[in-house]
């Protein structure tokens, strides 16, 4: 019996699935950047069915917004000419072997270990706001923290040297 | 406020340290008098801490005094939710009372000797102070984990202390690095803190308690703590303290380490670090596994003996000052092992008097070595002669050290030395007379070199290099006689002190089934 | 315990002096004469308490003193610290304050200028509480501790003119070697307290009586104990030190290194001869080592022409004679000369300190000569001390020696003859340093100039030989006290007695080699490379000491130090470059090996992570 | 909608990213690859917490949790781009097999 959900499910991971893919395998680096965002995008829609409504607003701000805009960003900066024709390294065929032996692995432990499924609940977001704010609140300011830090270092990293090399 | 006191003066001694190191840390760098001020401030403070710990110590109540105890980590697991775990148990019996008022004495004098040094003093000084809070963690610590932080603590500051402020030295066929030197020095005790914390997470797992609290292992010893694990864990922990013991042939360490340190290090390196080695075997290796111990011990006594004769000659074939006591201080380690090893009340009790004399013997060693060094910028004996007539007072207590350390009666050593060698004559029937013999001969030994480096170095004609020597200052004067007190005090009226030795003793040898 | 107690107060006799060298050490120069008044006072105070002790023993008192306490308290072991005067130690006591407190008034004209006047006065000081508590002390332990001490005390007597590099020598010489002898007395020490429990010595003896220590141990520890008194009292072979000992002031070896130090050696055997008397054998060794010592020694004072060395080898020759005295059941004849040797033998060397005042320190017999006239009070006290050391009757020294030669005869009669001749030695070579001395003429500058001391040195000299002459009345028991003679007072079983034909004997002997010694070196009768030709072989080896010095040097640096060194490369480079620093470096060397799998890529390092990961799920599947 | 279909999409997400990491030469695809695995194991997290009938409390600290995920990817990918960015000023280029300083 297909429901409607199952079928929402199977839209949004084929988004995933498919913006996962191109990401791989497109020969312009630009172009991995907007599958990257539709896969992002499908992944929200994931949370969205596992009644995460936050996280899904989550992941669209972070990665939709930043994450890809910080990757263009990036691209912006670095050489253009090699942004089409992108090329594999050399051991493709060993990275092809490697991931299909994985997934195998994954699925047929997936497979094997079988786990019971019951219905999950909706989760309010003034729940989520109360646990994340106090039971959570030392942790979450500590990842404030682990932000600014990275934010500093980042700055850090790219700042121009004074005698300007 | 003696509550007070009784609760938190062990975790002040701990704590006190290291909110110096931040205090340092706080102080510019350019305001030298202030930061010697302000750590000889902190360093009178926490001797003085540890001068009333000992002295408010009660030999007459059993037990462990002075219990702190803060919970830090529960590990859940076979034993049930194992609460407390991990906690930071603080205390102390007679024995580990002795060794904090060791400690005090030699941090204080160590920084006042210490003052002398021009480069980077306040970086000096933060490390000085993180390796002796470690110092004083290991020796109050009733908990194996935390005996084992501290003593990593303790270790690894040496490393930057030996490598930026020692001195590297050059002989005619090989060449010491102070880097090579603190290199080799982390290296050989991290690797023996390895099968430290191996044994120590052996015990924690077989005694099935879900502690690493010393105290409450030691009352399951006989229903969890097979002989056979015993047997196994003991050499592992005898080898991993025993290295910062001066165990042979893992001793290379500790002479090269003296001869590139500065003296305030070595006089901590000496006088302090190295006992931790002994009191690790005392405190886990005796205590928790007394019959592993018991199986071991004919080994470690005959090693000692080995340590003791080996250490002797080496000293005598050397002539660089600092060799000659660091090789000394192998040799006296090895009647502190000695001792250990005799499983004999008079044995353990000397051991103990031997680890605290030996303790200020060396201190007093280096500072005097340091207050040469500083003013003729060589150590070589064959260099060096007729400092007597520029540098009496030094000689003098160059002189005093070297006959405590050749045990003359009057003096801390003889008292140490007696009992070690009357605890050996008693134990091991025959072989303890052999032994114990072996340890007077390398009394003998020691008075040779000792009476040898002073005869080349302090004595004969003055010759015109050292013409213009100047006697030791007031301030190394007052450190040096602080030293000379404890030695005399030790030497003539040791009573106190071996009634505090006895308090520890007694709960140790009454867990080895034999001992006397 | 209550501090005021008669009992107690013979801790004073050694801490008195332990004040005064603390006093004089730091603060000398505060003091007038820089301290030299605190220490001879003390040293009077000492001597005072010896005659109140000695008068009240005289009027049937209060002997034995006896106080203690407990020093270590280890539960069933009890150390502890107890003095004791019994007839020995009063003996001692009235030696050691007497002869200290000349010797330290002697040293006050002496040492007059010298640049570290106060600090001799303080380590004489030191010396004298150390000795008093050696000869006081009830147990074997304080005993060691204050045998030691004393060590320390003539360390640093020896190397008092320590910028003098032979004085350096000389003292570590002397303490290392007396330190070999005291391993053995330390151990001997702990083998008696293992097998008896405590280290009293009553005690110990009353259980070695009562059998409760086996032969073996008796022995051996013994034996041990016995070496310490070897080192201790420079018996051969372990005498090497007290030649070079004379590096000291004269003064020092006046006291330390003739009358008080080296006879502790002889103290602790006679305190323990009860102990000695059980153990199958030993006094056997001790005559022995006794009276090779006595005949070896005489022979070599007999060719030497330093004058210390001279004094030296006799104390080292009589030291032995008083052992050989011992071995042969003579305890209180042995500690007869002991007393009446420590008073010539200080009076000779005081003697030649002021012969060595007046000659610029010279000390080369070759060079005197003629000092009688120039030098008339120390000529006339040092023939004193020649003629009683010589034994020439009716000084003192003739009668102590001839208890000793009583006691030979009646229990080592082999050794008779061979004593008889090392009386004969002795009395030559006294006899030879006298003319060489004093007779004939001046045969350098030196001795032209020569000049008598002042009063405060020669005083010292007058009275010492008053006591060479008439303490050999000892001997005789009183008729009107209740005196029995010093034998007796040492041991209630010795009745004085004397031998008539030994005594003969004894003086014919003595005057023989005294008459011959005036014959070759006073009168110059006969030539002395005339007799000594066909011996030529006999005097290099004598007038070289028997090659003692140059074996043991020989022991030392070519294979004690040659040892320690080649012990120094092994641990350097064995032990430590090979075994702990070649973990390091195979592990380098490894390293160097495996870096070439380092490619450098990043994709290449990610791939193997996937790898072992990949790998250790099938591990853990194969084990699952 | 079950847990197992959380996990395929996982699975499959996860391999894809994984291969981006291995056969991609270019810094920033790599760095892209590894946002999929993240992505991935934040898919197969909030099928756990969603469809396993944890509870209310559980599921909340689940979401809390891929919270945390997200904000520790965010910083990692603030640095890896700065890193990035600092390698292409110094070697002009951004390829990784022109990277082998590390080699041995």
């Amino acid at each position: 019996m297909i429901s409607i959900d199952l079928i929402l499910f199977f839209i949004a991971s084929s988004l995933v699935v498919g913006g996962g893919f191109l990401v791989v395998t497109v020969k312009n680096i630009v172009y991995a950047a907007f599958a990257l965002l539709v896969a992002m995008l499908g992944t929200a829609g994931i949370f969205l069915l596992a009644f995460a409504d936050f996280l899904a607003l989550v992941q669209i701000l972070i990665y939709g917004g930043a994450v890809v805009v910080v990757i263009l960003f990036a691209l912006m900066l670095t050489r253009l000419e090699d942004f089409k024709g992108l090329t594999d390294n050399s051991q493709k065929p060993l990275a092809v072997l490697v991931s299909l032996t994985v997934l195998t692995i994954m699925l047929y432990a997936i497979v094997a270990t079988a786990m019971p499924t019951s219905q999950g609940d909706a989760i309010s977001m003034i729940d989520l706001g109360v646990s994340l704010f106090q039971d959570w609140a030392i942790p979450f300011e500590v990842a404030s923290l682990v932000l600014l830090v990275a934010l500093i270092g980042a700055v850090v990293l790219v700042r121009q040297d004074e005698e300007g090399r | 406020m003696i509550e007070l006191f009784n609760e938190s003066s062990l975790l002040a001694l701990i704590i006190f340290p290291l909110i110096g190191v931040v205090l340092l840390m706080l102080i510019p760098s350019q305001y030298q008098d202030v930061i010697k001020y302000s750590s000889l401030t902190i360093s009178s403070v926490v001797s003085l801490i540890s001068l009333l710990v000992y002295f408010s110590f009660d030999h007459s109540i059993q037990g462990y005094q002075f219990l702190y105890t803060y919970s830090w980590l529960d590990i859940p697991g076979a034993w049930g939710d194992g609460a407390g775990a991990i906690s930071l148990d603080l205390g102390i019996d007679g024995i580990a009372a002795l060794m904090v008022l060791l400690t005090g004495i030699v941090m204080f004098t160590g920084t006042i000797v210490s003052w002398s040094i021009k480069e980077d003093l306040k970086d000096f000084f933060i490390l000085y102070f993180l390796l002796l809070s470690g110092v004083f963690g290991v020796f109050v610590s009733l908990d194996m984990f935390f005996f084992f932080f501290f003593y990593e603590l303790s270790v690894l500051p040496m490393y930057l202390l030996i490598g930026k402020w020692g001195s590297s030295s050059k002989f005619p066929t090989f060449a010491r690095t102070k880097e090579y030197s603190a290199m080799k020095l982390t290296l050989v005790l991290v690797a023996g803190s390895v099968l430290i914390w191996v044994a120590i997470i052996a015990i924690f797992i077989q005694s099935n308690l879900g502690t690493f609290n010393i105290l409450e292992i030691e009352e399951v010893i006989s229903e969890n703590l097979s002989t056979n694990f015993q047997k196994i864990a003991v050499p592992l922990l005898m080898i991993g303290v025993g290295i910062l013991a001066g165990l042979w042939p893992f001793h290379t360490w500790s002479p090269d380490g003296h001869v590139s340190a500065p003296s305030g290090v070595s006089m901590v390196h000496a006088g302090v670090l190295m006992k931790l080695g002994a009191f690790g075997i005392i405190r886990i290796g005796m205590f928790l596994l007394p019959e592993g111990a018991q199986f071991w011990m004919p080994l470690l006594i005959v090693l000692g003996a080995v340590i003791v004769i080996y250490g002797a000659i080496s000293a005598m074939g050397q002539t660089d000052f600092k060799y000659v006591i660091g090789y000394s201080s192998v040799s006296h380690m090895g009647y502190v092992l000695m001792g250990i090893a005799t499983l004999h009340y008079l044995g353990l009790t000397g051991a103990v008097l031997q680890m605290f004399s030996h303790g200020v013997m060396t201190a007093l060693f280096f500072a005097v070595v340091g207050m040469i060094y500083e003013r003729t910028h060589t150590r070589d004996s064959l260099v060096l002669q007729g400092l007597a007539k520029k540098m009496t007072v030094t000689t003098i207590l160059f002189g005093i050290a070297g006959l405590t350390s050749l045990g003359l009666p009057g003096l801390s050593g003889f008292v140490a030395e007696l009992l070690i060698f009357m605890g050996i004559f008693q134990s091991y029937g025959f072989g303890g007379i052999i032994l114990g013999s072996f340890a007077v001969v390398g009394a003998a030994i020691t008075a040779i070199y000792i009476l040898r480096l002073i005869a080349k170095a302090f004595f004969g004609p003055v010759s015109s290099e050292w013409e213009d020597l100047t006697d030791s200052n007031l301030r190394e004067r007052f450190a040096a006689s602080i030293l000379v007190f404890t030695i005399l005090l030790i030497g003539l009226w040791p009573y106190p002190f071996v009634e505090v030795i006895k308090h520890g003793v007694g709960p140790i040898l009454s867990g080895i089934v034999g001992a006397i | 315990m209550d501090l005021f107690l008669v009992n107690n107060l013979i801790w004073m006799l050694p801490l008195i002096c332990v004040f005064a060298f603390l006093i004089i050490a730091l603060f000398s120069q505060y003091i007038p004469t820089q301290g030299a008044i605190v220490s001879i006072g003390s040293i009077g105070i000492a001597f005072l308490i010896f005659i109140f002790v000695l008068i009240d023993f005289v009027n049937g008192g209060l002997l034995p003193i006896h106080s203690s306490f407990t020093w270590i308290d280890l539960g069933e072991w009890q150390i502890s610290w107890g003095l004791l005067i019994d007839r020995i130690s009063i003996v001692m006591i009235g030696l050691i304050t007497f002869v200290a407190f000349l010797v330290q008034i002697y040293s006050v004209g002496y040492m007059k200028g010298d640049s570290r006047f106060g600090w001799y006065f303080a380590v004489h000081s030191l010396f004298a509480a150390a000795m008093l508590l050696l000869v006081l002390s009830d147990n074997l332990l304080l005993l060691y501790f204050a045998w030691e001490l004393v060590g320390l005390g003539s360390y640093l007597l020896i190397g008092f003119w320590y910028e003098k590099k032979s004085a350096a020598e000389a003292a570590k010489k002397a303490f290392v070697t007396t330190r070999i002898g005291d391993v053995g007395l330390l151990i001997g020490i702990i083998i008696l307290f293992k097998a008896s429990g405590t280290f009293d010595i009553s005690s110990i003896i009353h259980v070695a009586q009562e059998g409760g220590i086996s032969n073996d141990v008796i022995f051996w520890s013994s034996l041990l104990i016995f070496l310490g008194a070897m080192g201790k009292s420079a018996q051969f072979p372990l005498h090497v030190w007290l030649p070079d000992a004379m590096e000291g002031p004269t003064p020092v070896s006046a006291l330390i290194h003739a009358a008080t130090m080296v006879a502790a050696g002889i103290y602790l055997v006679g305190r323990m001869f009860p102990l000695f008397e059980l153990g199958p054998g030993i006094l056997t060794i001790i005559s022995i080592v006794g009276i090779v010592t006595f005949i070896l020694a005489g022979a070599i004072a007999l060719v030497m022409t330093d004058i210390k060395r001279v004094l030296a080898y006799s104390t080292i020759s009589h030291l032995g004679l008083m052992m050989l005295s011992l071995g042969s059941f003579g305890a209180p004849a042995a500690f007869f000369h002991l007393v009446i040797h420590g008073f010539s033998k200080a009076l000779l060397f005081l003697g030649a300190g002021s012969v060595m005042h007046g000659m610029h320190d010279q000390t080369e017999v070759e060079l005197m000569g003629g000092l009688r006239k120039k030098m008339p009070i120390t000529s006339i006290t040092f023939l004193i001390g020649t003629l009683s050391l010589a034994g020439i009757v009716p000084l003192s020294g003739f009668f102590s020696k001839d208890e000793i030669l009583i006691s030979i005869w009646e229990y080592n009669p082999w050794f008779f003859p061979v004593t008889l001749f090392g009386v004969f030695l002795s009395s030559l070579y006294m006899i030879r340093l006298y003319c060489l001395i004093f007779l004939s003429s001046a045969r350098s500058d030196y001795s032209e100039k020569a000049h008598e001391s002042p009063r405060i040195m020669t005083y010292p000299l007058i009275i010492l030989s008053v006591l060479a002459v008439f303490s050999g009345l000892l001997a005789f028991p009183s008729p009107i006290t209740e005196w029995q003679g010093f034998a007796a007072f040492i041991d209630d079983h010795h009745k004085f007695h004397m031998v008539p034909w030994i005594t003969a004997v004894s003086i014919v002997v003595a005057f023989s080699g005294a008459f011959l010694g005036w014959v070759i070196y006073g009168a110059r009768k006969i030539e002395i490379t005339a007799i000594s030709k066909p011996f030529k072989f006999i005097y290099q080896l004598v007038s070289r000491k028997f090659l003692f010095d140059e074996i043991y040097s020989w022991i030392a640096t070519k294979i004690v130090f040659t040892f320690a060194r080649w012990l120094t490369v092994f641990d350097r480079v064995i032990v430590n470059d090979t075994g702990i620093d070649g973990v390091g470096n195979s592990t380098k060397k490894s390293a160097d090996r495996l870096k070439y799998f380092q490619s450098g890529y990043l994709y290449n390092y990610s791939l193997v992570m996937v790898i072992g990961l990949f790998l250790m799920a099938i591990i853990w599947w194969v084990i699952e | 909608m079950t847990i197992i279909h959380f996990q395929f999409l996982s699975a499959i997400l996860f391999s894809l990213g994984l291969y981006g990491v291995l056969a991609r030469r270019s810094a920033v695809l790599i760095l892209m690859s590894i946002e999929l695995m993240l992505n991935a194991v934040n898919i197969n997290l909030i099928g756990f917490v969603a469809f396993r009938g944890f509870g209310q409390e559980i599921q909340t600290f689940g979401q809390v949790l891929i919270i945390f995920v997200i904000t520790i990817a965010a910083a990692e990918l603030a640095l890896a781009i700065a890193i990035i960015l600092r390698i292409y000023r110094n070697k002009n280029s951004v390829n990784v097999d022109e990277m082998n300083i590390l080699k041995g």
